[in-house]
């Protein structure tokens, strides 16, 4: 990669905004009153070409898709095609959300087939575009299951979530007012239909439920799990985080799924964006279609409308969701249609059997689908991912889940070709069979040295403000 | 092309036959279909009936739906706001090292995301005098719904009462509702007088039960709320917590929120960097630093590496809920990260003087609009006496729908927000389009 | 905003007032005026007239501007071909460091640019056949301008007789005129026999003085010529070049160049990688190498670095102008080679599939639709019995101009190419407008 | 920056497309006979996710104007904005040129206005935009030249160019029939007005300059150079390289040029691509106004129309030039207005002077506007440029122009800041101190290291078809 220019005494990688361009304006002669307005405002101000190079430099120090195999388990970091950039920059998609229906029945239409595609796909009858992120999705589903129980007159307190699923359940079912009653997973990592049957019961709202299961399992017995949840009056919510997994083979609403949410920056490709936006459809069996966030889309006479569900939880978002990454995801399905879908998973789950069949480090539980979980045995997970990035590749998910220990959660997608997948397993190796030393003391070539993470906890400094040094 | 068709399978799926039978053979399977471990009575059989398309006929398949979206000229607003966003932003903001990364779980491979996500950070904190801000939520009513629940956290003493506005976009409150719903605090509306709060009506709701008191300026009706220190006082002397609804363009002229009393700064950030995207916004949300480990969402921070340098890394994750599950601050994964990237962007490049011109353009634009509109026969502007930004409130003489729905035939849309009230908004964007909805209003308003 | 206002001066001029008085005293400079030497007799002390916009009316002035152009469906060809350019060429291409970067003058900091550039050449030599192609001329006609100079450079005897088709777009035929200009050499066209070649009217026409015969398939009017192997072995009996014409996508399916005996191979490499976009173009320059020496324009060449690894670097540069000057192989400095990396992308987005099928769509497209034109009243299509590729010529029985003036009230533009001929390009992006123009001509044709 | 997989026995720093998908199709079941069709085709056949990470990690290795200062004199490497790539990717300028003018009122008026404008800025009285590059320009305006002296039924056989010219001057004047006169320059690096007045004469066609010249220094003594020229019957042709030292100071056609060509892809900002496209619009006064090529664009009662010039020399591209450069340029252009084009050169002749005055070389001529050419003294210019590599920053054109020993040839534009232009004389300066055996080591921390020209000469390999490793 290129030289830039360094000076061996300068104490950080890039300059921050504010050191190099900072200004203070002071407000004089404003068009309100004094007493309305602040004194002065300070803030960078980088002409163009100052701020072009800033974060051309910044995106330097990043690792995207593009930059290399990504292989965040659980986070399907699958290739953003190019076009759906395109397709959700076009001008006619940048419109305001306050427009009469009758002047948006495009947006209507694409959004009413959205709907109807993810229904297909995940063998729900109703979708909802509104979540902003998966995380949004979950509460819209357990927010439905809740007006669903209050609906028939039921006061169930309780949300049932194996112990290897992921944080957000928890997180969601405690947000949404419930208690969580937490499933130890059996020896073979899936759920254990024993300890469930014990823990279900009249005050069981939901089970939380992803399957393929963090581990990359199928929940083999999900049938049985079905009528334990559905017998005590429970409903059953799928998790999609890991649908990749399963496109064209398996359809939650098939399984029992009640319902279930959408990650379409993982399933469907949109682009990650370093953390967001994405954006979490939930599907519901017909029953639980009249409780769908308001408003929700219709189509009546070849014409499209917005209406309230008669028995709607709400809004989660307040316009209609993340539109332009709903735009992106309705391109990606038009794309691939079945025959890509159905393409997409198998090569996911091919690519992720072919490397654990590569690497060195055990994975000890099987047989996996889209993502498989290593131990990194003796090691510190951590550590070893650290040492990976001297390899030049992005590490898999860390320490988590506990069920495996020193775990490694690796998710390659389906967008590697067997020459990354070698490379990446040559990268798995090499750290396999490196020292204690070595492991603690990476990584040494990417942008940065190892981060001080209890420092910066310690020592919270939040902003260039609170910086000693800026 | 043949091979990029779908036919055949995914365009992004990179395995030539070749090498799928290399690697079947590799793990031992005999073909695709057999590395499936699902059970034959639920296994998916049919068809989703979607047609693949090669790049080229989707992007017309989109374009052949989106035309019908009929092409207006816009004055809306009410919480979306058309800025202009410099091309430079896309440029940036679109390299794929910033847009297909993921959460810095990997900060010394991320340090040029999460520097600009720390810049993005203290451009906030200028903005508000408050000392957090967080690295973005899903847009302002979760937001200000994830404040309500930090205002139950981080209060001294019991109270389920959020008070919020007469004047707040249905839509907000209801996603508010939502988020008071499971730790069951109870939402009630305070009155406005003239388009304002009424300090004295807000004096009598509040009470020792109430936890947070929320307050917009700009008002979804543009309106300047000219009170805000006596509302932060009102909060302040109930122990409640005193949640201020703004965006970074209006704070870049009006009064500080840490000089108001603010606790809590909520809004769409997105009115920069973003543009008119039916919706799409960026939950701004900044704190006093005394409530740190109370935070939802994403914080970075500074910290070195191991060679001395200034670096940075994800923070205080121990409030998230990957790390405490059912006892975290909220359950916020995916974020809005990108969208900030390009709100710091466009602030950026702005500059304090040119944000502080753009928002002085949002007081006198909507005030010279309102001007002329009324000496328009068959409407008065301003409903509200008061000062503006970006937007404000008209009454009409015929009917509202009337004369917003004769607008839309004219080729404008504006808000109709009342049996005689139509709300306008002007920014920037519309600067070549306020004669011609003048005259149009001339037609239809009369 | 206001500091990015041209008021005070160019955006992109990032110096602050403080730095620019800092720096002029740092110069022992008054002021900026000072700096120019510049004497008062020839100084302008005028303006220019012109006034600064912000980005946003900028745009809004060109969309004004280009509003003008009618929306219609083009089946034109002709030399500029429609095909579809994947997105992703725009975003790979657009990075910044291949868009702003110059000419490889340092190939340490360059190697991307130049591997880029070198997999384009060798694209083109498997497709030709030939041993070397340039990284890139202005266009078709200037490459084919350089290809009789060229001729005169190598040919062993003396000859100033360029013979090209009778049927060429007079375009190209105009640039090779002013390239032929200085060397004096003589352009002369040989007839067409049913839009080939008539091979013995070529026969009789070429002699001892010809330097060069130029052939193109496909033809101007798209027809694939069927005797190349037979013109090649005239140029060969008499010492004189076969420049031969075509492009890319046609050179994926068609005979190698090089197995009937072109010694040059000139054409719009641009079909690949840009679209319609006005004319501009990529002028693809491929010869054996023999030649290697004489050949205009830049060459990437691969050879080792200091780490003995492989690297690319320009070379043979002692052939162009800024180091041989008055002696060079030609003037060519500035190049094309930004639309030369866009053209190796879509090449390789396509892969050799998806160019073969590309080029058989080229081929049946055209077959087709001339087939449904032969059956409209009033038409008779394919006007020349032979294969074609991409367009056809069809004769009208009402006047050609009537016919083409009546298509574009009804939105669709075809060439018009004498009283009763017009000419008809049909491309996998015309795909969904053909019954339209069927449809079209069944009305204004008859 | 990022680490990136390597191999330390890997014999090159990122495959070739060939090495990494080459696929064999053989053309069977064509739509044309067999013995119309090849009968296979090798080419890479890279998916898009691989594509996608070869040319992302190809860029990588490039330096270009958002990576930092890039000083290359006489090249103009300014910043190019980047709204003027969006302005020229409108769908309604992705037209076809063969339409009739009737239907692109609007291309035509854009380009009506372009040459109005770049007539304004030149002191032009007509202006062709048909050129694709300088070098075009100069071929056009020389043939126009041509032209007028044929008309004038005169023979003039030579073109007069000082020895500091840019090679294309010499190229183009051969190309046109021309014998090249080359005047040499006096001791102040300007053109010896003794030795002009002695070369020009009845066989002189023109004199092509430059102005300010490449070692940045106007020629005081335009007038009577113009004068001498005109009295011989020759022409003064302005290559128009240097104009973004002038703009709004001085204007060739006020100068007394009668022909200039426009290099839009440096005075105007258009981006360089790697080394094109750019554009060459060629600017006459009146009298030659009836020699610019065919077509021209004349505006008639507000409607715009193609037309041919009753004298015009033809054609020097195939359609009508590099458009979507053109609209670019005139975005550009159309942004800045008058101040900013005259703020544009004055901030680019303080940033060379600032510059100039900071660095440790000696700079022999001035003084200088827009660039300067600095001296490496007893240091080899070439291996100082390579060391400068070492430090970050894209180093000047070296070698050139001959006047001065081991010249660094320095344009730093005004895109720069005080802090960037700091930092580019620390690396001249860290350069300057530095003894010959470090600078023929360098350089060492670009992508690649020093690479070997003579052998890419003595053994030309010009295609991965060339290579014995491939």
């Amino acid at each position: 990669d290129q030289a830039r220019w360094t000076d061996d005494g300068d104490d950080r990688y890039e300059p921050l905004l504010s050191e190099k361009a900072n200004e203070t304006v002071e407000i004089e002669d404003a068009a309100l009153p004094d007493d309305l307005t602040r004194d002065s405002l300070t803030l960078p101000d980088p002409a163009e070409p100052e701020l072009a190079r800033h974060y051309t430099r910044l995106s330097q120090m990043n690792y995207g898709v593009e930059s290399g195999p990504f292989p965040l388990g659980s986070c399907t970091m699958k290739y953003n095609p190019s076009f759906t950039e395109d397709v959700a920059a076009r001008p006619d998609a940048a419109i305001h959300p306050d427009r009469p229906d009758a002047t948006v029945q495009g947006t209507l239409a694409l959004c009413h087939r959205l709907q109807d595609y993810l229904g297909r796909i995940g063998g729900m009858d109703a979708v909802t575009l509104q979540p902003p992120a998966g995380a949004a999705g979950e509460f819209t589903g357990i927010e439905i299951a809740k007006a669903y129980h209050e609906a028939n007159d039921e006061e169930r307190r309780e949300v049932v979530i194996p112990d290897s699923a992921h944080g957000t359940n928890f997180a969601t079912a405690a947000m949404a007012g419930y208690e969580v009653v937490e499933l130890p997973s059996d020896d073979d990592g899936r759920v254990d239909t024993e300890a469930l049957a014990a823990a279900v019961g009249d005050d069981t709202a939901a089970l939380m439920l992803t399957n393929p299961n963090t581990l990359g399992l199928f929940e083999r017995d999900i049938e049985e799990i079905a009528d334990l949840v559905h017998d005590a009056g429970g409903l059953l919510y799928y998790d999609g985080a890991n649908l990749n997994a399963l496109l064209g083979r398996a359809r939650p609403g098939d399984m029992g799924f009640d319902v279930m949410h959408y990650n379409v920056h993982k399933t469907f490709a949109t682009p990650h964006g370093g953390g967001g936006p994405g954006a979490g459809p939930v599907g519901v069996r017909e029953g639980l279609a009249r409780f769908l966030p308001n408003p929700h889309v219709r189509e009546r006479d070849g014409n499209y409308e917005y209406y309230e569900p008669e028995a709607s939880i709400g809004k989660v978002h307040g316009f209609y969701g993340n539109w332009p990454v709903l735009v992106k995801a309705f391109a990606y399905i038009a794309r691939l249609g079945d025959a890509g879908l159905r393409d997409a998973s198998a090569k996911a789950v091919l690519n992720a059997n072919y490397l654990a069949e590569q690497i060195d480090y055990d994975v000890p539980f099987g047989p996996f689908h889209h993502e498989f979980v290593a131990s990194a045995g003796e090691q510190d997970a951590a550590d070893a991912a650290k040492r990976m990035l001297d390899y030049g590749v992005h590490p898999p998910t860390t320490k988590w889940p506990e069920i495996v220990d020193e775990a490694l959660m690796t998710e390659p997608t389906e967008g590697e070709t067997k020459r990354s997948l070698d490379q990446l397993a040559a990268a798995f190796d090499a750290v396999a069979a490196e020292d204690d030393e070595t492991l603690a003391a990476a990584p040494s070539r990417p942008a940065a040295r190892r981060i001080d993470q209890v420092s910066a906890a310690r020592n919270p400094r939040l902003s260039w403000q609170a910086l000693d040094d800026a | 092309m043949s091979e990029r068709e779908t036919e055949r399978g995914s365009p992004y799926a990179p395995q030539t036959a070749a090498e799928t039978t290399a690697m079947l053979d590799a793990v031992g399977a005999a073909d695709l279909e057999s590395l499936f471990d699902v059970p034959e009575s639920v296994a998916f059989d049919g068809e989703f009936g979607i047609d693949a398309r090669s790049e080229r006929e989707t992007k017309r398949e989109v374009a052949r739906l989106l035309r019908r979206n009929a092409d207006l000229t816009e004055f809306l607003g009410r919480g979306h706001y058309d800025h202009y966003v410099p091309s430079v932003v896309d440029d940036l903001a679109g390299r794929s090292e910033f847009l297909t990364s993921y959460t810095q779980y990997q900060p010394e491979v991320a340090q040029g995301f999460l520097q600009a996500l720390f810049e993005y950070q203290s451009m906030l904190v200028e903005l508000t005098g408050l000392g957090v801000a967080n690295c973005s939520m899903y847009d302002d009513a979760t937001a200000l719904g994830e404040a309500a629940t930090l205002s139950q956290r981080v209060r001294s003493v019991s109270g389920d009462r959020i008070l919020v506005p007469g004047h707040l976009r249905e839509g907000k409150r209801a996603v508010l509702a939502n988020y008071a719903d499971g730790p069951g605090l109870s939402v009630e509306s305070y009155p406005m007088d003239d388009g304002a709060v009424d300090v004295d009506a807000l004096a009598d709701a509040i009470d020792s039960e109430t936890a947070m008191v929320y307050a917009e300026t700009p008002t979804v009706r543009g309106v300047v709320e000219e009170n805000l220190g006596a509302i932060g006082d009102l909060a302040d002397d109930h122990d409640a917590l005193f949640c201020l609804g703004s965006d970074p363009v209006a704070l870049s002229l009006l009064e500080r929120p840490v000089d108001v009393g603010a606790d809590v700064v909520v809004g769409d950030a997105g009115s920069l960097g973003t543009g008119t995207a039916y919706g799409f916004g960026l939950g701004m949300f900044v704190t006093r630093e005394e409530y740190l480990r109370q935070v939802p969402g994403r914080l970075v921070g500074a910290s070195e590496d191991a060679a001395d340098r200034r670096a940075y890394t994800l923070t205080l994750q121990t409030r998230e809920q990957h790390i405490r599950k059912e006892r975290a601050t909220s359950n916020i994964c995916t974020n809005q990260a990108w969208v900030a990237l390009r709100t710091a962007m466009h602030a950026a490049w702005l500059g304090p003087d040119g944000l502080v011109d753009l928002a002085n353009e949002c007081v006198t634009r909507p005030r010279d609009l309102a001007a002329r509109l009324d000496e328009v026969v068959g409407l008065q502007a301003p409903v509200h006496d008061r000062h503006h930004f970006r937007e404000f409130v008209a009454r009409t003489d015929q009917p509202a729908s009337a004369v917003a729905g004769d607008l839309l035939d004219e080729g404008y849309a504006v808000s109709e927000v009342g049996e005689h009230l139509i709300q306008v908004c002007a920014t920037e964007t519309t600067a070549e389009a306020e004669d011609g909805l003048v005259a149009a209003l001339s037609e239809v308003a009369k």
